[in-house]
């Protein structure tokens, strides 16, 4: 198995959880935020703002320079096309850069990672052992990150450990 | 008994030592254990499961029935292993299973002096008499002297991990027909998985002598191999055994990573088990040699004529010097061929048959051998086989020495995975066996697995197949033609078994089915298949029938005067081959079994010594320990006096935190709570309480409105996951007409509680800008502030009675709020409380927690049925009008207090006074118990018939299975300031 | 023939060769009193109950395929009584009372095996739940030891004490709880029932009922043609609401799957039954060596009697969790059997609305233990159409009334009773 | 088994969470309640039911499925489920 690949945390972002109010459309939200919101499991981003499609209408939201009431201004700026919800404290994000990245998560997720269907910019909330986990995939290196809850962080490291291990 | 000089897959220049029952052997890298054994002349390798039967090797797949042994030894023995699919490695220790004292000398044979009583079935026509013996005397004996291996009770100390696979295509078996499946998809450019269990692919071709494109059959083995290892598209999993086909084009498969090594790499793992899905699926698993049924077809020196021609052939290893063939087959005249050319001296080959001989009779017959037609073997003789009886033509018998008997009873297609997912086989009077009808979704077999047995009809099937794949995934690429093969015989009889034996002819080795065992099952009237299966044990040994089940049928079908189509055959079940319990498990093992969650104070508590325990997945603290404290009760109790007179911290993160967002949130919370929260102020919280549909209680916590439409729900700890689902299922399902968004926030915010009556004074230190006075910061306020910058929500809430409030900030500096609430809490003699004191003060204020809300209460029950409101619809209403849910002699919640110094139990019933100890007397239990510091006592909650009428009354505490009875006092639920003064302080 | 260790030795001399039928296999008459639909442990049982109880002999049994091919013969053959719920505990107890002394009343050994059962706690809170029960097995006379850690060490050292995930604190032990031999009883009651005159008809299959204009059940049609009855009792556990549905009936019951496994034959470890109370796993070990174990349902609907690999994956953490020492060992075998999952996890003995037409029905994954007293009640109330005194809470109107019988607290949600 | 969840793709069964029969709507009185919570067709046959996709994108999903093959005809978004 290939393991060359590197791990490392991804501290300091800002975290929220964006869902559309009922009726609103994705384009609508994009209006207001300056880019076009993914319409499925995808992910899109402006310098400033990343959205990872989650569900239909809602999105993870990261910024990567977060101001301190950064949530408040997103809130606000949707105010009445939105809900958000802060999440900056509930997620570790870890990236995985490097040629045995894909095989590495290959091993852990139930979900076909192959070049042709699960490539950059692609994204997907789903499982590894027992572990939420929200997935994206940012270049072709390939480079991927992954959001999984705070509390279940050491978890995920334990199987990172495993997986390299073996 | 020997090792050929020249041929076969081994390698002679590295010899490789090995044990078996302690004796040293060597063998060669390439050999089986199977094949190193036969090389080192040893014949007995192990007993049968009822007779202890002496067993030697029958097969060379991984069908084998007898030669199972113990492999390695200490924690990683691994009892019923096949000898014939172990790969020889360096220091390989094997020992003889299910014998004692040693495998030559077994006391457990015996049974065979008592074989004419332990027929099939014999257990249910005896031992009942006296009826207590079964357990005591009987019954051991049984299970003693069954079983095979034995476990080493040592935990596994190997590691296990997972993969999971994707393809457009995945090919099961690496033998002709799947190779050349295989190649082709992968030159049209499908995604294809090709897996074989054993660790040199070509399947039969390493087995059997073939030409193949007019070469030897190894070369375009080896070419074929190479293309694909070459083709990115392409992963070939050797030691990979698909074993079970399951829903959703879903196969699993156990990879041996690391059995085939002596010694196991740090961190390496033994297995892998790989989940596959695969768009298609092509079923190459070759075929399994039926043996042939006559007296002592047991015995060590029978085996397959398939089995004797691989080991000749792929290992270089004679398994005998003389040998009689019996064969219904053209392979098994083949198989004597190959032994001839190994020198093994041909005695006679003996083919019931008359009507049609293979082109390979007139060489034998030219090479002077003797060709018995129209006979049949009977029995043979010897410990191991010494010589056998053959029956004539003529009706007369001859005896004929040998060493080595070879039988050949036909081919059986294995196509076990192709009816796991319900495919019922059906006889094919073409190839004399089951051939799948119907496959599952996505599946094709090809080749010998669906009944082309020559070599050049299953290559262009394995084209065919591929051909097919592709023109289904609308590809059109050209497909190269089969390759050209040197064809060879392959008729075969229908299966065929010798009545004139005199001896115990065996169906099932294993499980020492004899044909008379299923001629009595069929007088006995278990004619079904599945009867005979159950009564017998026919098909239930470790081979799971793979030799036996088709000749049992044909017994059947004899005795009971049916056709083997029409006594039909049993569906094939998961797995496929045995499959270690620890690779099914992966790594989650011990501590790994399931994640665990942490607060973000974890580590702080860990620091000031806390004990945890586990809720749900969480670890919580249960208590904070100080050095001489005589126990936990002693910890405990200072932790609730101490906030009950000063001020205590408690982390509650863990419970389930929601944000219900939107204009109709309200409405939602309306119809999801028995209680209004459409009219809370913003500002505010509420607790309230949720139904299921049914009527019972389902989970209860506060909930503050933080905006016009912005609502800040909690559930308890263990329901937050469900409490989510089912808000989910309201807003998604029943009501998506409502403009309302939900998101579980539960990991965002670490919350401590600050609870005593120095919680305002500590708080406000961190707070200074804060008036938290009663008038502008009363009961149930709850906000959204600033705490050194970063949001946070406070919220006065309190389920320790006391003044208290809640404190939240992002979980990421949740461990910078706990030290900061101490640092300030210096002042005050803050102490941590865990879980436990957090219990205690909870019943101490006769507050309902899981204990009580424990889905078989009403909201009544727990005296909460004034909070059901009358003025709308909510979710469990209308059940909870039923009858016996509002029957007021349900038990409902009450206070408990013991008479003296008693301890008080959860789980204890509670009876009238003076009454017997019967059901009928039983009129409740304490659902939760503490002692309380405050009250200087144990105390405890209960439901009990009658409830709150019967305060002040006695009742005795009924608990046999801790102790002795006791007198306890009825009272009211709530033992600590009953006015509720303190709280709103 | 009476079965005996003579009659065993005296058959031996004789090549076995005048064993008979272990029963009769009957051809439908046109009528009888009472026509059981389903030959499996608890058909059976009722037939053998209604001859040997009420002297009802003109009974047939009716079986689409072949006897105890069902959930009879797909169990884990686990016999128990340690229930705590007021409605469940005196029937479960009824059972075992009855599995103690079936051997001698059949003349048939079932293996009936009292090794014990042990459910394993792992908190304060399920030790708690279990001394509730433990206490209310014992308040109805059930035999109920509570123990500690020391204690299930010293019984079972080879679980996971040092290293685990959830650690032992001890465990609820019902001594008399054990095992039988599923198949064994399914043939002992055929062999006893048949020997009474019941007719056993095997490839039966039930399509319809026979019913008068008035809606009265008078008979079923059948693949073998339609045979009259007085009563018509149903004891189809898995496919009960297909059969209902057949006289018009919707039940409160789902059909689920529930998958079991047998490992290779070892040498004897574990004497009696172990459940591993934080993870879903229970185990056994059979006589023949096979190590049986099994956890939750797969968890959706199902009719097709076979399950699904997370199921498989959750069983064997859970196995691996609670006993590392099965690592090596290998599963065998699995299986899936269709149970019918009821909406509080109790079962249903009762008339049903319509006259002539009795229900035994919604046993969920615990049928097996209750034959006997399945067989037992639902006898007694065809022949009397009054509920035998121990299963007078099966009602089927229970759920309209609120009386239902949740051990599990979980609601109207079958799939996590 | 797989279930084609409309939004995330083909998932792992081990990623929902099953309720059951998706037939039975909630009445919008006492009337008929007793038949909503307590009454199954179990339909031996396709089957519209509801299973949340609870470690996925979190959404109901009305899944056609073959009780007696687990072969699944369509799903789609619950609360787009034309009843």
């Amino acid at each position: 198995m290939d393991s060359d690949y590197r791990l490392t945390e991804r501290p300091g972002l800002g975290m929220a959880t964006i869902m559309a109010r009922k009726g609103i459309q994705p384009a609508v939200i994009g209006a207001v935020l300056g880019f076009l919101p993914p319409d499925g499991p995808e992910r899109a981003a402006d310098a400033r703002l990343a959205l990872i499609g989650t569900g239909p209408g809602t999105w993870l939201a990261l910024a990567e320079t977060p101001e301190a009431d950064w949530v408040t201004q997103l809130a606000n700026k949707l105010n009445g096309l939105a809900s958000v919800s802060d999440q900056s404290g509930s997620y570790v994000v870890l990236r995985i850069a490097g040629s045995g990245a894909r095989e590495t998560l290959q091993r852990g997720v139930f979900i076909d990672l192959h070049p042709a269907v699960f490539r950059s910019g692609s994204a997907a909330t789903t499982v590894i052992e027992h572990i939420g986990v929200v997935l994206w995939q940012l270049d072709d290196v390939p480079t991927f990150e992954i959001a999984t809850f705070r509390s279940f962080a050491s978890n995920i490291r334990h199987w990172f450990e495993l997986a390299a291990a073996s | 008994m020997s090792r050929l000089s020249f041929g076969g897959l081994i390698d002679r220049a590295q010899p490789l030592n090995f044990t078996f029952d302690g004796m040293k052997h060597a063998g060669f890298a390439g050999d089986t254990l199977a094949s190193a054994l036969i090389a080192n002349g040893v014949k007995l390798v192990g007993r049968s499961f009822k007779y202890h039967r002496p067993r030697g090797i029958l097969t060379a797949g991984s069908e084998e029935p007898n030669a199972l042994v113990t492999l390695r030894s200490g924690a990683r023995a691994e009892p019923n292993t096949r000898a014939t699919t172990v790969q020889l490695f360096e220091g390989l220790e094997a020992k003889s299973q299910n014998r004692w004292p040693t495998l030559s000398v077994d006391v457990m044979a015996l049974n065979q002096v008592f074989a004419p009583i332990l027929v099939a079935g014999f257990y249910y026509k005896t031992f009942m008499w006296p009826a207590k013996y079964w357990e005591k005397l009987y019954e051991p004996i049984i299970r003693r002297a069954a079983g095979l291996g034995q476990l080493s009770m040592e935990p596994d100390p190997d590691s296990y991990e997972r993969a999971h696979g994707f393809c457009d295509l995945l090919v099961i078996g690496a033998g002709p027909s799947g190779l050349i499946a295989a190649v082709t998809a992968a030159r049209a450019g499908l995604r294809v998985i090709i897996a074989d269990g054993d660790w040199v692919l070509g399947g039969r071709l390493c087995s059997e002598r073939h030409v193949i494109n007019e070469a030897a059959a190894g070369k375009w083995v080896d070419d074929t191999v190479a293309e694909l290892r070459a083709t990115p598209n392409v992963t070939l999993l050797s030691r990979t055994q698909i074993f079970g086909a399951y829903d959703g084009c879903e196969y699993g498969a156990l990879e041996q990573v690391s059995d085939h090594l002596g010694n196991i790499p740090p961190g390496k793992s033994r297995q892998r088990f790989w989940k596959i899905i695969a768009g298609r699926t092509i079923l190459a698993t070759g075929a399994i040699e039926r043996p042939l049924v006559f007296g002592g077809n047991d015995k060590p020196g029978v085996m397959t004529a398939s089995a004797a021609a691989t080991y000749v052939n792929r290992f270089a290893a004679v398994p005998g010097r003389r040998a009689v063939v019996f064969t219904t087959t053209d392979s098994g005249w083949s198989a004597a061929e190959d032994l001839m050319s190994a020198g093994v001296q041909l005695a006679a080959v003996v083919d019931p048959r008359t009507d049609s001989q293979p082109p390979a009779a007139a060489r034998l017959r030219q090479a002077g051998i003797e060709i018995l037609s129209g006979a049949a073997l009977t029995d043979v003789h010897g410990r191991t086989v010494r010589s056998v009886d053959v029956l004539l033509k003529d009706g007369s018998r001859r005896r004929i020495s040998a060493d080595l008997v070879l039988m050949s009873g036909g081919w059986n297609p294995s196509i076990g995975l192709g009816s796991n997912l319900g495919d019922r086989p059906v006889w094919s009077d073409l190839v004399h066996s089951f051939v799948l009808n119907t496959a599952p979704p996505g599946m094709k077999a090809t080749g010998a697995a669906a009944g082309h047995f020559s070599l050049s009809g299953s290559l262009a099937d394995g084209v065919r197949a591929a051909e097919e794949t592709l023109r289904e995934l609308g590809r059109t690429s050209a497909v190269a033609p089969a390759p050209l093969a040197g064809d060879e015989p392959s008729a075969s009889s229908p299966p065929w078994y010798s009545r004139g034996h005199r001896s115990k002819a065996f169906v099932d080795f294993q499980n020492d089915v004899t044909d008379a065992d299923v001629s009595l099952a069929a007088r006995e009237g278990f004619v079904s298949i599945e009867h005979l299966k159950r009564y017998t044990t026919l098909g239930m040994a470790t081979d799971q029938g793979k030799t036996s089940q088709l000749n049992g049928h044909a017994v059947l079908a004899a005795a009971t005067g049916k056709s083997i189509a029409e006594a039909g055959t049993i569906m094939s079940r998961p797995p496929y081959l045995p499959v270690a319990i620890g690779a099914l498990a992966g790594h989650h093992q011990n501590t790994a079994f399931r994640p665990e969650r942490r607060t973000a104070s974890h580590e702080w508590a860990r620091e000031r010594g806390a004990t945890f325990v586990d809720a749900g997945l969480w670890k919580r603290a249960q208590w904070f320990a100080h050095p001489g404290e005589r126990d936990w009760l002693q910890t405990v109790s200072r932790e609730v006096s101490m906030t009950r007179s000063g001020v205590g911290i408690c982390d509650v993160s863990t419970l389930g935190k929601i944000d219900v967002h939107g204009p109709d949130a309200g409405i939602l919370l309306d119809r999801l709570y028995i209680n209004m929260f459409s009219t809370l102020p913003v500002g505010r919280a509420r607790y309230g309480v949720m139904l299921r549909e049914d009527g019972f209680v389902m989970d209860d916590g506060t909930t503050a409105r933080l905006g016009e439409d912005r609502f800040y729900v909690t559930t308890t700890t263990l329901n937050a996951a469900k409490i989510m689902q089912h808000i989910d299922y309201a807003r998604q399902v029943l009501w998506p007409e409502l403009d309302v968004q939900a998101t579980s926030v539960t990991e965002q915010w670490s919350t401590y509680s600050v609870a005593g009556p120095l919680s305002r004074p500590l708080l406000q230190m961190l707070l200074p800008d804060l008036d938290l006075s009663n008038d502008s910061f009363a009961f149930m306020a709850a906000i959204e502030l600033r705490w050194r910058n970063l949001p946070a929500r406070l919220s006065r809430l309190s389920f320790s009675g006391e003044l208290a409030y809640e404190i939240s900030v992002p979980a990421s500096h949740g461990e910078m709020l706990v030290r900061a609430l101490f640092t300030a809490g210096d002042a005050f003699h803050a102490v941590p409380y865990g879980t436990e004191a957090l219990g205690v003060m909870r019943i101490e204020k006769g507050h309902p927690a899981g204990n009580e809300i424990n889905g078989q209460t009403t909201a009544a029950d727990l005296a909460m049925g004034r909070m059901m409101s009358k003025k709308k619809d909510y979710i469990g209403r209308a059940m909870a009008e039923r009858p016996a849910l509002s029957d007021t002699n349900r038990p409902s919640l009450v206070g408990v207090r013991p008479l003296g110094g008693a301890r008080l139990r959860a789980g204890a019933h509670l009876l009238p006074q003076g009454r017997d100890p019967l059901a009928a007397n039983d009129q409740g239990y304490i659902t939760s118990a503490a002692y309380s510091p405050s009250r200087g006592q144990w105390i405890g909650l209960a439901l009990l018939q009658g409830g709150a009428a019967r305060h002040g009354e006695l009742v005795t505490v009924h608990d046999p299975v801790r102790g002795p009875d006791f007198a306890a006092e009825i009272c009211d639920p709530v033992f600590v300031d009953p006015e509720g003064v303190r709280v709103r302080g | 023939m009476r079965f005996s260790i003579f009659g065993l030795v005296a058959n031996a001399f004789s090549g076995h060769g005048r064993w008979q039928r272990t029963w009769r296999d009957a051809v439908p008459r046109d009528a009888y009193d009472v026509v059981i639909v389903g030959g499996g442990g608890h058909g059976l049982a009722t037939a053998y109950y209604l001859a040997k109880v009420h002297g009802i002999t003109n009974v047939a049994v009716i079986e689409k395929s072949w006897i105890g091919g069902g959930n009879a013969g797909r169990n884990t053959t686990i016999i128990r009584s340690n229930y705590g719920l007021e409605g469940n505990t005196a029937f479960y107890e009824r059972s075992m009372k009855l599995w103690e002394g079936l051997e001698q009343d059949l003349n048939y050994n079932a293996m009936v095996s009292q090794r014990g059962v042990l459910n394993l706690y792992h908190s304060d809170g399920q030790r708690d739940a279990f001394a509730r029960r433990g206490n209310a097995m014992r308040l109805h006379g059930v035999d109920a030891e509570l123990l500690d850690t020391a204690h299930v060490r010293n019984m079972a050292p080879y679980l996971n004490f040092d290293n685990a995930r959830f650690p032992v604190m001890g465990g609820l032990l019902q001594r008399r709880g054990g095992t039988a031999r599923h198949d064994a009883v399914v043939w002992g009651y055929a062999r006893a029932a048949s020997d009474l005159g019941v007719d056993i008809i095997q490839n039966c299959e039930l399509t319809g009922f026979m019913r008068t204009a008035d809606g009265t059940v008078v008979g079923v049609e059948t693949t073998r043609g339609s045979i009259r009855a007085k009563k018509v009792g149903v004891a189809v556990a898995g496919n009960s609401s297909r059969v209902a549905a057949m006289a018009g009936l919707r039940l409160p019951i789902e059909s689920h799957v529930l998958q079991a496994f047998v490992s290779e034959a070892l040498k004897p470890i574990i004497p009696g039954v172990i459940t591993f109370g934080a993870g879903h796993f229970y185990i056994s070990q059979s006589d023949k060596g096979g190590l049986v174990f099994g956890g939750d349902i797969d968890g959706y609907n199902s009719y097709a009697s076979r399950g699904n690999l997370p199921t498989v994956e959750d069983v064997c953490e859970g196995g691996m969790a609670i006993m590392p020492m099965i690592g090596r060992a290998r599963l065998l075998r699995s299986w899936g059997g269709i149970v019918d999952m009821s909406m509080d996890g109790s079962p249903i003995i009762d008339r049903s609305p319509i006259e002539g037409l009795y229900l035994n029905a919604g046993w969920c994954y615990g049928g097996f233990k209750a034959t006997p007293a399945s067989g037992l009640a639902f006898a007694h109330l065809l022949a009397t159409d009054r509920p035998e005194e121990t299963a007078v809470a099966y009602r089927l109107d229970r759920f309209a009334t609120g009386r239902i019988i949740d051990e599990k607290g979980q609601g109207a949600q079958p799939n996590l009773h | 088994m797989r279930l084609p969840c409309p939004y995330c793709g083909q998932r792992d069964s081990r990623e929902f969470v099953y309720r059951g029969d998706a037939a039975p709507t909630r009445p919008s009185s006492e009337e008929g309640m007793y038949d909503y919570v307590y009454l199954r067709d179990n339909v031996p046959g396709p089957m519209r039911e509801h299973w949340y996709h609870a470690q996925g994108c979190r959404n109901w999903i009305t899944v056609t499925r073959d009780t007696r093959t687990h072969r699944i005809s369509a799903a789609v978004l619950a609360r787009e489920d034309s009843r």
